[in-house]
């Protein structure tokens, strides 16, 4: 009984938000204006989903999200494993990822400009940059904080360097590479989302973000805006799901 | 086939001429097949104007082209420009509804908290017409403030007033929140007459659309030209044109004004003197960081 | 392994260290060392586990390391697997490189040793896929051993859903399943029962008989020692000195008549006295 | 020996990432004007930092980042180790954060700039804001993570549900909450200079690389972003060197 | 504890099980229960390990578990002190609940059950903390422990720091340090040397003794068992029944002398008979 209703359990969250959102739109807190009540946003969410420019400039990111967060993951995590199975080779580029976490991926627009062009590659391989640095991060921590004792016994079986990687490292740094892919994928498509706004985009939530901000178009804006918060928790919850069913030795 | 062009499009009711053109046909019947990247503001058209990422920008900001031809000189040809006068309303100052009563004219704004439009260029030409009016630096303050954000914080209180751009300032008096103060500020206190032209902003080539395919850039050149001939003649059904391609709200394409739609190789002696007065005060302001010659800047076809 | 060869050596720290015969009789037995341990040092912080240790063991022998808690055990044979390096002092492989040699080992952290993300099958087969035996052959082969064992437990499980009993059984199986050259064993049968612990004991010796391979076993149980070993290291607290090295003459195979074999029973005596003389000692 | 030079190890990421720059300049494989020299973005660097405006900027970054993480993880860590100790409660509230964490914090602005105005409020709480949901995230997720048998040997020892929370639940999820710091101290720059970008602001790295951007000064921009990078890796340094005075049991 | 109070029973799944007495004779002794488990039933996915099982644990007695790996002797322990959920069944604790009772315990998983943030004097100390005992107290009391047990180890160090042995001492050391009304020792002495076993196995006695704790000790060590036992719980393979609950009786202090007690060895020989006709049954 109880099981089942656990499956509804993120509702809770959502209801909450809404209850709070109308109460805050009903009392006129904020500005109707500036804050559209819950009903208004999700009117424009739906004409703007059914038929509406909202579903293509979705998909539009959806599609763009998804290719930056793959390449990343491709990227970042035999990269993660390799350095975080060298405590050594890690602090030495540390300086370099830790530098480039905390600088605005908007501050590198121009850079990527230059280098990919003005069309989806720049906006992919900035959000894609972005979500490496994140993922590495996490997949080498995992990694460095795997269980030594599992090292150690794939090593006395006589497991090579890249066995010990791929059959140890990889599993015991999971919970943490899972952490680091939902980080990522949410970063990938705030950076996504920056980039259709201020690089510039025909399509894309951020587009739409953009162009509802400049036109002053509230209910708009916060339907594309809560239109990527979903697509972030859709994402999320993707992943969650793929960690579930290949994690379940967690804490065990 | 079709002559490609990149253009760099952003989309505010500056390129009026590019979509016009578009709609119209121009470009189609010279054999021109313009394809439009949408780049949003100066450091991206410019960045990709340099790399030839782009060869046409529909709309730079005037100062930004000129700065960029300092860097590289001959990136940013313009062939086009529009002057924005208290009749063609662009930049301008506002004041809160609250406000309207005690604020009049631009010197009223002593005391209050001033929002700007974003960059050095607008702040500087902010702080220059207050100061023409009379009013030093402590005698207000001003915070710069991203363009999306304007109506907000007028709605909000954030700020008192400001100086802001279009469609931002039509916005704010459809919904109440904002009242015009006055318009053409540039024309009237840094060119010092309401009739002069502030051509503030441009369509640019690069030289190198310019020299390695001068015909397309000739045949692009004439559309412009007769998009900006139509829109002279028919702004009213130009507008409509607004409404589909810029960032515009439909329920103000017929309020929002328009601008003053010139070829530079239409310019007479006396704009030419007003734009490079302008170029002189973005230099004064170190906006530009060197003097430079407008005629070095200008194509006409 | 990063051991320095011969380093600037200390001397011992204890003055008795040479009452003891720190190079143990080779040859005695008339059997090649397999690994020869020459001046081994190793401290962890301030603490002084190894100076200057030199041991022999004997190839195809089955060694009984037994000592007091925290004198430097399954350090020993860590270092001996190249798995925690040494200060200083050599490890040879009678030729080979350490590399070369294929090891079995039972941790006496046996839960941590296994892998969750493996069922307890798929953990005892494992050591055959680094062999690259194919996939059917892995699986005919641990099932021959599961069958040769009689295992009763459902090896579908997951480690972390096994009893403790259960996971040192899967953990020992994991080790025998492939043929090491030498077989580590630290404390393997601790948390089996009554009738476990006999019957692997059993089977340990079939094993140590039929294939020759050399055996560590690190065990608490003086008895089990004994009854297992060709010969037993006694080892005194750390810094650990070699106590005694006692051959353990009694025929093979042994059993439940050992036990009251006036000769095991002698050695047993003697061992626990050596035992008892170092633990005091500390 | 070799342990002396391993404190010289993060200089490798350094020299990599300057020689690799200098060859790109050098070879003129990105335009100098869009890309210039390190040696011309280091003397920006320096003149700026020693007297000129980038060394005021850098301090004003450096107070509101310090805020803004204060104030994050003040919040989020006991907030994430609660959520995190009841699977059930993490799981209703899952959405919102994912839902937050996948939004942009620039598309926040406007709500936050109506809540907090222009002021530094505005940008430290968009800031602390998106660093509490990351840090949140993380430390929820060590938390759920913990070993069972701790929890348990201190269940059975009759640590009362708070205790077994500050005593175990917070032990164990130390170096996941060290990664949720790391990531969120560089969230909160990477917000700080975003919104000292776009929102009113006079001063800030943010507004140095604005402006720098604006009058296409390239080696002023890159010194500012060189200083928002160095600023980022000296704070995932800091906690990095809280890490490994306290959580000397990761992995054993 | 979720226990729901008697559900439909499902009939015992071994015919033979009326043979033994499932509600062992309490009163026996002339002692009220302490813990009494009546209609435990307790499965992990498709595997039963106790059903219907009812026990009753007298007050002030040591029992040890004998039985063999993976029936379920941990779990008993675990679902008693309120560690995992009972499926259905109760547990009643002499009219006290659940939360009022202290408890001490050694987990088997002793190397986990650790706090490896805590140096090990911390790691002892850390129950007086829960209960509140001023910093200095706590400090004497521990102190006062290592004393009596003459521990010499360097409890400075982190567990992870510390030999198998050493930190299955700590553990051990942990449970004491507290008077708890029961005490659960789950393999305690497994990893312990031998010296350090029969010392331990004395020192568990006199506290007996003194205290009169109720304790639960599991071990597969049937000397250890029925030595130290007042009475000798005999589970079988799972569905765990009670194989036989054997009173001990045999005078107390016990030493050296018992172990060729002919009581001791009658019941010594019972117990084995009892236990192999249930291993050899499953
Ligand atoms: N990482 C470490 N840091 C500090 N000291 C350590 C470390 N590892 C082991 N030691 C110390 O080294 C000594 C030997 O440890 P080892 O595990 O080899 O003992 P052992 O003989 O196997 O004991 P046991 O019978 O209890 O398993 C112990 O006294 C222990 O405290
Ligand atoms: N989480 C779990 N999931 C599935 N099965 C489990 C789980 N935990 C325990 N079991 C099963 O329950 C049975 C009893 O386990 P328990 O740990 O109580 O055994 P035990 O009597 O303590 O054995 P040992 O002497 O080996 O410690 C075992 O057969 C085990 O496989
Ligand atoms: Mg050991
Ligand atoms: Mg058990």
């Amino acid at each position: 009984m109880i099981r089942r209703l656990d499956a509804f359990l993120p509702l809770v969250g959502v209801v909450a938000l809404l209850a709070f959102w109308s109460l805050v739109s009903a009392r006129g807190w904020v500005d109707p204006v500036l804050l559209p009540s819950p009903a208004a946003t999700f009117k424009a969410f739906w004409s703007g989903m059914d038929g509406g420019a909202l579903g293509f400039d979705f998909v539009k990111t959806v599609y763009r999200t998804t290719m930056a967060t793959v390449i990343a993951a491709v990227i970042a995590i035999p990269l993660g494993i390799m350095l975080g199975s060298s405590e050594r080779l890690y602090r030495s580029l540390e300086f370099v990822i830790d530098f480039f976490r905390s600088t605005p991926a908007s501050a590198m627009f121009p850079l990527f400009l230059v280098l990919f062009g003005v069309g989806d590659e720049t906006k992919i391989s900035v959000a894609a940059f972005g979500a490496i640095l994140v993922i590495l991060f996490n997949v080498a921590y995992g990694v460095m904080n795997a269980r030594k004792t599992r090292l150690l016994a794939a090593k006395v079986m006589g497991a090579s360097r890249l066995r010990v990687l791929f059959d140890v490292m990889l599993r015991e740094s999971l919970p943490q590479t899972f952490v680091g892919l939902r980080n990522g994928v949410s970063l990938a498509l705030v950076i996504i989302v920056v980039a259709e706004m201020f690089i510039g985009s025909q399509d894309g939530l951020g587009h739409s973000v953009f162009e509802a901000q400049q036109l002053f178009d509230m209910p708009r804006m916060y339907a594309a805006i809560a239109a990527a918060g979903a697509l972030g928790y859709g994402l999320n919850l993707l992943f969650l799901t793929i960690e579930r069913r290949f994690v379940h030795w967690s804490g065990k | 086939a079709q002559d490609k062009v990149k253009v760099g499009v952003f989309p505010i009711s500056s390129s009026l001429p590019y979509f016009v053109a578009i709609e119209k046909g121009y470009f189609k019947k010279r054999n021109i097949e313009p394809e439009t990247i949408k780049l949003m503001g100066g450091p991206a058209n410019v960045a990709a104007l340099m790399t030839n990422q782009i060869e046409v920008s529909a709309v730079l900001v005037t100062l930004e082209g000129l700065n960029a031809n300092v860097k590289k000189p001959g990136v940013a040809m313009y062939i086009a420009m529009h002057s924005q006068t208290p009749e063609y309303k662009m930049e301008q100052f506002v004041v809160r509804t609250g406000l309207a009563d005690k604020v009049k004219t631009i010197a009223d704004l002593k005391g209050l908290k001033l929002m700007s439009a974003p960059g050095p260029a607008n702040l500087n030409t902010a702080k220059g017409v207050l100061a023409k009016v009379g009013l030093k630096d402590g005698d207000y303050t001003i915070d710069q403030l991203d363009m999306g954000q304007h109506v907000n914080a007028m709605k909000a209180g954030t700020f008192d007033g400001g100086y802001t751009l279009e469609p931002g300032a039509t916005i704010m008096e459809k919904m109440g929140v904002a009242k015009r103060v006055e318009a053409g500020v540039i024309s009237t206190y840094i060119l010092g007459s309401p009739k002069a032209d502030a051509f503030a902003a441009g369509c640019a080539f690069t030289t190198d659309f310019i020299t390695k395919r001068p015909d397309v850039a000739k045949r692009f050149a004439e559309s412009w030209a007769e998009a900006v001939d139509y829109i002279k003649k028919n702004p009213a059904d130009a507008r409509k044109y607004l409404a589909k391609n810029t960032m515009t709200p439909d329920n103000l394409v017929d309020e929002v004004p328009m601008l003053g739609y010139t070829m530079t190789k239409d310019m007479s002696p006396e704009q030419l003197g007003y734009l490079q007065k302008f170029a002189d005060f973005g230099t004064a302001i170190g906006v530009v960081p060197e003097k430079i010659d407008i005629k070095t800047v200008v194509k006409g076809f | 392994m990063d051991a320095t060869p011969d380093t600037v050596r200390s001397s011992p720290a204890d003055p008795h260290a040479e009452e003891f015969p720190s190079t143990p009789p080779v040859g005695g037995a008339g059997k090649r060392p397999h690994v020869t341990i020459r001046g081994l040092s190793k401290r962890f912080g301030r603490t002084v586990i190894y100076d200057d240790f030199d041991l022999d063991l004997p190839r195809g022998e089955l060694i009984s390391v037994f000592g007091p808690n925290g004198c430097g055990k399954s350090t020993l044979i860590n270092m001996i697997a190249g798995l925690i390096p040494v200060d200083s002092g050599r490890i040879l492989f009678d030729g080979m490189l350490l590399s070369e040699i294929k090891f079995g080992y039972v941790f006496q952290n046996y839960r941590e040793a296994l892998f969750p993300w493996m069922r307890a099958f798929d953990n005892i087969a494992y050591p055959l896929k680094l062999m690259k035996v194919p996939a059917a052959e892995r699986k005919a082969k641990t099932e021959a051993l599961v069958e040769r064992l009689g295992v009763k437990i459902d090896l579908s499980m997951y480690p972390y859903q096994m009893s403790g009993g259960q996971q040192q059984l899967v953990s020992i199986m994991r080790s025998l399943v492939v043929e090491p050259e030498i077989l580590f064993l630290d404390e393997p049968f601790s948390a089996l029962d009554y009738e476990m612990t006999l019957f692997m004991r059993e089977q340990l010796q079939k094993l140590f008989v039929e294939s020759g391979t050399t055996m560590v076993l690190v065990s608490h149980d003086l008895e089990e020692a004994v009854y297992l070993a060709d010969r037993v290291l006694l080892l005194s607290r750390h810094p650990a000195r070699v106590a005694d090295f006692v051959p353990v003459n009694v025929p093979r195979p042994r059993g439940d008549e050992t036990l009251s074999d006036p000769e095991f029973v002698r050695l047993k005596a003697h061992c626990l006295e050596v035992f008892q003389r170092e633990v005091r000692r500390g």
